[in-house]
């Protein structure tokens, strides 16, 4: 495919992509070991190689409508089979980051990519002290009353999570929407709709179980299932709260919820504070992953969501032996927490690349970039 | 007459003609067998009753090669009293009625094993085409 | 008195300079008539070929002949002789090497006949006359008819040691008396020089013997060929120094250089030296030697070698039918000479 | 006498160096730790770019060592220690057991076919045939003498069974030597030498290809390295020069070469190995042309084609032999069950594509380690190379004076350099041999010691 | 002369001559020829064994003459020659016949090449029945050795010999030796070129022995091995050593040219020091421009400036001469990638000088009058058949050089865009971790292979194409400078080298080697030893390498004080000889001269000065004259045995 229109290479974007992450940028010299080792390339014609040397050259346009990046699992056999030791996988994150700058509607995220991590933890205190300080302000007097209760009322409480979600959702789908242009989605479709989902399962299930034989595999695999367990159950109890009829809290009902509840804390507290722990104190032994997937917005993503399923998980302990007051105060602070985190951490972190990855599939599959068989 | 092999001899300067023929070989060209080489330490050390000799034992075609004038000349210049005296044998052998196709004075230089294999190439097929020499001598 | 020693002469395509040679001998006629008996010598007097037939095998003591082979009797006679002689002797370069008539066997008879008797400007043939084998000639004045046989010739002149074994050689064009008197003291001696040895000539080049040897510069180097019958050669100086073409160095010496006392280049006519194995070639090669000129300078070596029209001539003057290629390409038996002509 | 210079290693700088040492009347004592003389260059066929036989350059200067005799030739054996400074060192040589006189045994090779043990791999043919268990090297081996090997022969290293009985086996060849040149009780010695200088030139061994895997060898029937591949095509090879695939026996349609392997890559060796580009393409132009019909592909990142005719070569190549040049690296290969040949896994890089393609036979063009563990103070560089003095102002000196290094255990080299640097070793070591011979060390007028 | 007893020896020489040739055929056919005893075949004639083979026959059966049938007499006559001389033969009694390269290795149908082997023995053995014994003859040789050219490689030769002892006359066209390294920034990241010459410099100047001649030439080169005459021009230097380089007679000089020691960059004026540490370490004037205005002599306070001085020719009787004049720099012609049309395309010598501190910008890369903000190099500029003019090998070293700059500037200019475009990376070797630490100092690598880059010149600035091959993508890069890695070409004055020294040229234009593994140092005529780029692209440490070699062979042929001389030479026949002095003139070493014998003149062939080419022989109208081992009976009977296959005479 060889385009016959010049483009012009643009050096800032690889100053970029080095500040985003990717360090190890210019230390390739094009080889190919990584497109060939990856198993993801067995099924997607796809090359990691390229879409590298696109960035070290700086063509724009060529990045931008680039799905290989997305397909990426983060398995990190490129990185162990490099003979220049440097770390595609690494800088494959870089440009996810960098694409990802360009999807939000204001470019917030490629501000985000680039910021240090204390500047990220200042700017969210800021958000979290709003957030809290509007409780305080706002709730505070009227929730006095409402202590005594075993539950809390907690409809009115869900203003700026309802507020904030709705935020975030409002970016994401106008990110994915401009990421769905920008892969070209729509344009050139082979497979149908229903054969590249059965497709997109069935590669799946088979990466992710040669990738469980590997330990180090497994460790991730596990942590991230834990996360995705953890946030599902634990948004499905937020909803529950907020919309469901007071009646759900009696008897059978609030056990199973509790259950669930216990269940989500300790799930999203062992999902975030496995990685965090191993990044924290990385030794010899530690995975290569843990000790290089170490920019601003790794650390962000999880010091954002420890905390909240620590107090999730103080929270339920609370409402047990019924300390409701503290419970509530916590509750009041895990929701201020939330705020920012949907406000900054969804839209523009380092998760909002779960979206684009299922797009960037979901887009290959119709393109057809899987191979039969 | 396409099956005619011809006879050539060749008498080849050790410096740069001979040089050329070895790198024709490392080089793995291919050409035809029907030169025989005989190694001079000069072409100026080439004697034109040689020629005559060649031409009366039933040769079909002499080459005569060595350094390309007026520097490559490993003794200065033993190619250039080879350039007189053969330029005189061309006209003696015009006289004797023998095709000028027959007799070639080259300049084959210690890196042009192409140029040798064209030579040899050439001169194979001008003999090809005006036949041998060995039945026009012969008279009585 | 013991029997004299027989002695013939015989001439094939000569052009009687030898025979002069032998008359040269003034005085000395009368000692050889007295030492020796002439049995054949067709020149001098009427003898038949009978004569020679009738002579026992090898009884004639020593033959000279002279002249290159030319016609088919040249041939039978040659071989009588050298059936009825002991020594055979090539007398005369033109026996030894082919001499001048030899030059002819660069053109073939047709074209030789064609020039002689249609194109040559002081012929007068308006029938296009040419020889037959057998030709009529009747002159009504006397009504007399003869009939005159020609014998056929052969499309080659050779010399002599190509048709049969020769003994011996006498160098010269013609051979000068001394030589040819001390070759016979020699040949009727008893003690014979070894076979195919030039009687009276030197075993190393004339240059040996030039007086104008030391006349030669240190460096012999010439840029133009000159032909003496344009200038005029300065008196004692190497002729071939001053650029004209002295076939001295290739020929043998013995003749006491004649030519170059009368300032004249050597033409060769002493014969082959030993180490040479083609006259011309040889010549050839040491004439290109000492031309002056760089391959770069293409056009003067043209030029000078335009000088001389006849090179072929001029180096393979008395040895062309001995010369490695002997004759141009092509030569066939003639197509001109019919069988029979009215006259 | 301590006029004279020890060269260690026997391969076509070590004899190079001896040879001049030998030309200016120096005693030189060549220690070479195999049976001949030779080292790798014995093991080619032909050498690039000119494609003339090795041993056409080889084997003449092997045959002059035997002219000189002040060569003293110490074969099967290794330097122990080295003590001493420049001008008398003193060095101790382990001299290992070949069990045969040399003195006697004229090379005839009657043991060689007598003796029953006939399955030991012949490692000069990297274990591609089988040898005897007393052998003569190769036979144009210099000195051309048997050799017995302890490990396979059933008398000096009986089977358990027997060793318990006290039984002594075999004798087989004992029997057979005309000129009784066996010696069982034969034991290891140590020699004494006392030098004034000494030559490193231990040369080179191939990068153990077994460390990478991925690409199975030693597991994989069809998969040589170049040197095993350069055996196979030569003439005094295992198939007298017939390219034949170890599983099937039948000649290969399509081979691969793979460039780099072990070098260029952190997790082996940094440097390049120089030469292996040209060795593959000369290999592919060898294959073509004994079997014209194969088809020839050389995986490389970057061609190395530097030297002087190298690139016509590497040209010629292309154009004339039609060999394929892929960039891309290859990081699996795959055996298939059935017909055994080799699938390998690369992107081509200028596609940008994914490709696995199958190959009859593939040859890995493997990084060279230099033998540089030796007994001697000499530092070493990072790549295991012997550190040099001053490359610029001393080209051939190590950091230790008087001990010289030429060949491939300085840097990755090709043949003319080596034997262009064994020259300059040989001077060098010859001017402190004389000077130590004239008992005449002193210091120069200008500072300048010995080494100029 | 003796019965003749020939052994005929056929080489396999592995497949290389049996895999065409039926050599048991040959070898059966040789049996058959006259004069031959005994006819054998073995794989390799030239290694131990097949010595042996002629050994024990030349022993047991006493042969008098040896014909081996193998491969080209270049190559192995000297072992062969050897070889029969230790088994008690006169070693000029060997015939080679040539089967491989010209019969096996280019003819392929395997009868017509058989039976052209066995016509190719059938001459040798021809030739061998006339060969003759010939004594070697042993002359004086001289214990000094020539250097031409003051490079590295020269120096580091000069340096050698003297350890041995032997005298050296360095000659250097320029005013001061240093060569390119002199000016090279840069050699590795940690050693500059100028301190290693300096360095050598300094043993120079210390070293009795060596004498250096700048603004020299070699004119001409006279004599054999062991015993050269050399005859030098001494270009005049106007300067001596009273001259402290004040340097004021530089600001009075009118005249000014480009300064070549910094590659075009800047000017110098007439009178000029090369570079800081030069040597001799004073000022010279380029006789070429300078007009003699008079106005430096007028102010130099040490009258240090005499401008009367005349070239001076000098002649040196030397034992062996190194050839070590090094190569020049490709230019690029006109609108090369740019080249000559923008102030901001310069060459990657220029860049050196740039970069080194001593240079006119005090090493601040200053191109078209700013630091740019973005540099790109173009590799292979005028090499690997790229461009139009382009060689078509590999200059070996600007791959490293290139990388090796490419690092400094980012060491000195981070901020700035460096790309490398480039085929193939040529780092070989230990150079390899250069191009990883490129690799680290965020230096990009553009690959093209056919299609080569294009250079626009337009108003914004410079671009350049080039057609990615690793996304097969045209791509077009803005930068502000650009840096031609231009490779190495044969000196300019070659033609005046080979003119003088009798050196051949190689295929690509450099000297070429007796044999680029059996002698890499040294060239076809005995004596003349080569080092550095000479013979071909060096990077400095393998010329400097080189030439510790080549000092070494050079002290290996004159360390015993006598040379043996091959007796192919001519021979004088004096009864035939009728001294006509033709030969004279033809000899071009004017070695024969007439001399009177008892009377007679005859040729008299003056043994040293005879080189053996036999064209005195070819000019000898008598046939006195006989180049022996060349006889006219030798060369006719291989004529005739190729023809008419009797024997001959």
């Amino acid at each position: 495919m060889v385009a016959s229109s010049i483009l012009f290479a643009n050096p800032k974007i690889a100053e970029e992509i080095i500040k985003m992450g990717g360090k190890s940028l210019l230390e390739c010299y094009q080889c190919g070991s990584c497109t060939a080792v990856c198993p993801i390339t067995e099924s997607i014609d796809v090359s990691f190689r390229r879409a590298i040397r696109y960035t070290q050259i700086g063509l724009n346009e060529k990045i931008l409508g680039d799905i290989t990046p997305w397909t990426c699992n983060l398995h990190g056999d490129c990185t162990d089979s490099c003979p220049r030791g440097a770390s595609p996988s690494e800088v494959l994150a870089a440009i996810r980051r960098y694409q990802s700058g360009f999807f939000d509607p204001f470019g917030v995220s490629r501000w985000w990519n680039k910021t240090k991590l204390f500047e990220k933890l200042i700017l969210y205190f800021v958000v979290f002290v709003i957030s809290l300080s509007f409780y305080y302000f706002y709730y505070w007097n009227s929730l006095t009353g409402y202590i005594s209760t075993e539950f809390f009322a907690v409809k009115d409480l869900s203003y700026p999570i309802a507020f904030s979600a709705l935020f975030a959702s409002l970016i994401l789908f106008l990110s994915a929407k401009r990421a769905y242009r920008a892969f070209g989605g729509g344009k050139e479709y082979k497979v149908g709709f229903l054969s590249s989902i059965i497709k997109l399962t069935k590669f799946f299930i088979e990466v992710e179980k040669d990738a469980l034989k590997v330990p180090e595999k497994r460790d991730r695999i596990i942590e991230h299932v834990f996360i995705l367990l953890g946030l599902g159950f634990y948004t499905l109890i937020l909803l529950f709260y907020l919309f469901s009829p007071s009646y759900f809290f009696i008897y059978p009902y609030g056990m199973i919820l509790k259950f669930l509840g216990y269940f989500a804390a300790i799930s999203l507290l062992y999902g975030f504070s496995s990685p965090l722990m191993k990044r924290l104190f990385a030794r010899q032994k530690t995975h290569w992953y843990y000790k290089k997937f170490t920019h601003s917005t790794d650390w962000m993503s999880l010091i954002a969501f420890f905390p909240v399923a620590l107090l999730y998980l103080a929270i339920l302990i609370l409402n047990d032996i019924s300390y409701y007051y503290f419970s509530y105060i916590l509750y009041i602070v895990v929701l201020s927490l939330i705020v920012p985190i949907l406000l900054l951490e969804v839209p523009f972190g380092k998760h909002n690349h779960w979206l684009y990855k299922v797009l960037a599939y979901y887009i290959a599959a119709r393109k057809g970039f899987f191979k039969e068989g | 007459m396409a099956d005619f092999e011809p006879k050539i001899i060749v008498f080849a300067c050790n410096w740069c003609t001979y040089a050329a023929i070895d790198l024709a070989g490392t080089s793995r060209l291919s050409y035809p067998p029907n030169v025989r080489v005989i190694r001079v330490m000069c072409s100026g050390r080439v004697d034109p009753q040689f020629v005559l000799e060649a031409f009366a034992d039933g040769a079909d075609g002499v080459i005569v090669a060595g350094c390309h004038p007026p520097a490559d000349c490993h003794y200065i210049e033993g190619n250039y009293k080879a350039y007189r005296r053969f330029e005189l044998l061309k006209r003696i052998l015009e006289s004797f009625g023998i095709e000028k196709e027959r007799f070639r004075l080259e300049w084959i230089s210690a890196a042009e094993a192409s140029k040798w294999v064209q030579v040899v190439n050439e001169m194979v097929s001008d003999l090809r085409r005006i036949g041998a020499l060995k039945p026009k001598l012969e008279v009585d | 008195m013991a029997e004299k020693p027989k002695i013939a002469w015989y001439w094939c395509a000569s052009c009687g300079g030898c025979e002069e040679s032998l008359v040269d001998l003034a005085e000395r006629l009368l000692t050889l008539f007295e030492t020796v008996e002439i049995v054949f010598c067709p020149v001098a007097m009427d003898f038949k070929k009978e004569d020679v037939e009738k002579l026992p095998d090898n009884s004639i003591a020593v033959t000279f002949i002279n002249g290159g082979i030319r016609l088919k009797e040249h041939e039978e006679m040659v071989k009588l002789l050298r059936r009825k002689s002991k020594i055979v002797v090539a007398y005369g370069a033109c026996s030894a090497w082919g001499g001048i008539p030899g030059l002819a066997n660069l053109y073939t008879l047709d074209e030789i006949l064609e020039r002689k008797y249609l194109e040559v400007p002081t012929i007068d043939n308006p029938k296009e006359f040419l020889p037959a084998k057998k030709t009529v000639v009747s002159i009504p004045e006397v009504n007399m008819k003869f009939e005159l046989e020609l014998t056929e010739p052969l499309p080659v002149l050779r010399p002599l040691d190509k048709v049969v074994d020769v003994d011996y050689y006498i160098p010269g064009c013609p051979p000068t008396p001394d030589v040819f008197w001390n070759a016979l003291q020699t040949l009727l001696g008893n003690n014979l020089p070894p076979r195919g040895a030039v009687l009276g000539a030197l075993w190393k080049s004339l240059c040996d013997e030039c007086p104008l040897n030391e006349t030669k510069p240190e460096k012999l180097l010439v840029k133009e060929f000159r032909r003496v019958d344009r200038t005029t050669p300065e008196p004692n100086k190497c002729l071939l120094a001053q650029g004209f073409i002295c076939m001295g160095p290739v020929t043998r010496g013995g003749c006491k250089a004649l030519c170059i006392k009368s300032n004249m280049p050597c033409t060769g006519c002493f014969g082959i030296l030993e180490g040479v194995v083609d006259y011309g070639g040889k010549a050839i090669s040491y004439i290109g030697s000492i031309l002056d000129y760089s391959p770069m300078q293409e056009e003067e070596i043209r030029k000078a070698y335009d000088k001389i029209p006849d090179w072929v001539g001029v180096i393979y003057r008395y040895t062309l039918p001995a010369s490695k290629l002997r004759h141009k390409v092509g030569l066939e038996f003639p197509k001109l000479i019919k069988e029979m002509v009215e006259l | 006498m301590n006029g004279s210079v020890l060269v260690v290693g026997g391969g076509v700088a070590g004899i190079q160096a001896a040879l001049d040492l030998a030309e200016q009347g120096i005693e030189v004592f060549l220690v070479e730790k195999a049976p001949s003389i030779g080292g790798k260059m014995a093991y080619l066929d032909k050498t690039f770019p000119t494609l003339d036989c090795a041993s056409c350059i080889l084997a003449p200067k092997m045959a002059a060592v035997l002219r000189y005799p002040n060569i003293k030739l110490l074969m099967n054996s290794e330097v122990e220690d080295v003590t001493g400074r420049a001008g008398n060192f003193v060095v101790r040589v382990l001299k290992r057991p070949t069990y045969v006189d040399w003195t006697k045994c004229n090379g005839c090779g009657i043991c060689t076919q007598k003796c029953p043990v006939k399955n030991v791999p012949d490692d000069y043919n990297l274990g591609l045939s089988n040898r005897r268990a007393i052998y003569i090297m190769f036979p144009q081996a210099v000195p051309k003498k048997a050799v017995i090997d302890a490990r396979y022969c059933m008398r000096l290293n009986p089977p358990e069974k027997a060793k318990k009985e006290g039984k002594t086996l075999c004798g087989v060849c004992e029997r057979h030597c005309p000129t009784k040149a066996i010696e069982y009780e034969q034991k290891s010695e140590v020699i004494e030498l006392k030098v004034a200088a000494i030559i490193v030139a231990t040369g080179m061994e191939l990068y153990n290809a077994k460390n990478i895997p991925e690409y199975g060898y030693g597991v994989y029937q069809n998969l040589y390295t170049n040197l095993e591949f350069e055996r196979l095509v030569s003439a005094t090879g295992p198939s007298g020069g017939e390219i034949l695939r170890r599983s099937d026996g039948k000649h290969p349609k399509k081979i691969a070469w793979i460039q780099c392997v072990g070098s260029r890559d952190v997790r082996f060796n940094h440097y390049c190995s120089a030469y292996c580009c040209m060795a593959a393409t000369k290999q592919a132009i060898l294959a073509k042309e004994h079997l014209p019909e194969v088809q020839c592909t050389v995986y490389y990142m970057d061609i190395r084609a530097f030297g002087k005719g190298f690139n016509e070569f590497l040209e010629r190549a292309k154009r004339e032999f039609g060999v394929r040049y892929i960039r891309g690296k290859v990081v699996r290969i795959e055996e298939l069950a059935d017909t055994k040949n080799l699938r390998v896994v690369y992107e081509d890089t200028a596609e940008s594509y994914l490709r696995v393609e199958e190959y009859d036979m593939v040859v890995l063009s493997v990084a060279i380690t230099p033998n540089s563990r030796l007994p001697l103070p000499v530092e070493l560089t990072s790549d295991g190379f012997v550190k040099l003095k001053d490359p610029y102002l001393d080209p051939v000196s190590t950091t230790v004076e008087g001990i010289f290094v030429v060949g491939a255990v300085a840097g990755a080299k090709d043949i003319p350099d080596s034997v262009t640097e064994a020259s300059a070793a040989a001077a060098r070591a010859a001017l402190i041999a004389k000077r130590s011979m004239a008992r005449e060390v002193r210091v120069l007028a200008n500072g300048g010691v010995l080494n100029g | 002369m003796d019965e003749v007893r020939i052994g005929v020896y056929v080489c396999h020489c592995g497949f290389n001559i049996a895999g065409v040739v039926d050599v048991k055929k040959v070898a059966e056919y040789a049996k058959t020829l006259p004069g031959v005893v005994v006819a054998r075949d073995y794989v390799f004639m030239c290694s131990e064994p097949g010595q042996d083979l002629i050994k024990e026959d030349i022993k047991n059966q006493n042969l008098n003459r040896v014909v081996v049938a193998s491969c080209s007499p270049a190559l192995h006559e000297i072992t062969f020659r050897t070889a029969i001389s230790e088994a008690g033969l006169n070693k000029y009694l060997l015939e080679m016949a040539n089967i491989r390269e010209h019969c096996s290795w280019v003819h392929h149908e395997k009868e017509k090449a058989t039976e052209k082997a066995m016509e190719i023995v059938r001459m040798a053995v021809a030739k061998a029945r006339y060969l003759e014994p010939l004594e070697e003859l042993e002359v004086e040789a001289k214990k000094s050795v020539l250097v031409l050219g003051g490079g590295v490689a020269g120096i580091r030769a000069a340096l050698e010999l003297a350890n041995y002892g032997f005298d050296v006359y360095i000659v250097e066209k320029s005013p001061t030796i240093g060569g390119k390294a002199a000016l090279i920034g840069y050699i590795d990241p940690k050693t500059k070129g100028a301190e290693v010459v300096s360095k050598m410099v300094e043993k120079i100047r210390d070293c009795p022995k060596i004498q250096v001649f700048t603004s020299a030439e070699l004119v001409q080169l006279t004599g054999s091995a062991g015993n050269y005459v050399a005859k030098l021009r001494l270009n005049p230097r106007f300067v001596n050593s009273r001259c402290t380089r004040c340097g004021e007679c530089e600001e009075v000089c009118p005249i000014e040219v480009s300064n070549e020691y910094n590659f075009g960059l800047d000017k110098r004026k007439a009178i000029f020091i090369p570079f800081k540490n030069a040597y001799p370490p004073y000022y010279a004037i380029d006789y070429r421009v300078c007009v003699k205005c008079g106005e430096c002599e007028k102010v130099c306070r040490y009258k240090a400036i005499n401008l009367k001085e005349e070239a001076k020719i000098v002649e040196l009787r030397v034992g062996a001469v190194i050839i070590a004049t090094g190569y020049d720099p490709y230019r690029p012609f006109k609108g090369e990638y740019g080249y000559g049309l923008s102030p901001n395309v310069i060459t990657l010598f220029q860049l050196e000088r740039l970069l080194d501190p001593e240079s006119p910008t005090k090493g601040e890369l200053i191109v078209g009058n700013k630091v740019p903000k973005s540099l790109a190099f173009i590799q292979c500029v005028g090499s690997r058949g790229t461009t139009l003019g382009a060689k078509s090998y590999c200059s070996r070293m600007c791959c490293t050089t290139a990388i090796n700059s490419a690092i400094k500037i980012k060491e000195k200019y981070p901020e700035m865009n460096v790309y490398i475009i480039y085929k193939d990376i040529m780092t070989y070797g230990s150079d390899e971790s250069l191009y990883e630490e490129a690799g680290k100092k965020l230096i990009n690598f553009i690959k093209f292979e056919e299609k080569i880059p294009k250079v626009t010149i337009s108003p914004e600035g410079l671009f350049i194409d080039v057609f990615e091959y690793t996304i097969q993508q045209e791509i077009r890069i803005p930068v502000e400078a650009i840096v031609l890695s231009i490779g190495m070409l044969p000196p300019r004055d070659i033609e005046e080298l080979i003119a003088v020294t009798r050196v051949s040229c190689g295929g690509e234009g450099f000297v070429r080697e007796a044999h680029l593994k059996l002698a890499p140092v040294e060239a076809p005529t005995k004596g003349i030893f080569l080092a550095g780029c000479i013979t071909g692209p060096k990077n400095i440490l393998e010329s400097i390498r080189m030439g510790s070699a080549a000092a070494a062979k050079a002290m290996s042929l004159l360390s015993k004080g006598k040379i043996t001389i091959e007796p192919m030479i001519a021979q004088v026949d004096e009864e035939r000889c009728s001294g006509c002095g033709i030969c004279v003139a033809v000899c071009p070493y004017s070695a024969i001269s007439i001399k009177s014998v008892n009377g007679d003149r005859i040729a008299k062939v003056e043994k040293a000065l005879c080189m053996g080419c036999g064209t005195c022989n070819a000019s000898c109208p008598s046939g006195a004259m006989q180049h022996l081992g060349f006889k006219d009976v030798q060369l006719l009977a291989q004529t005739v045995a190729a023809l008419r296959g009797e024997s001959y005479g």
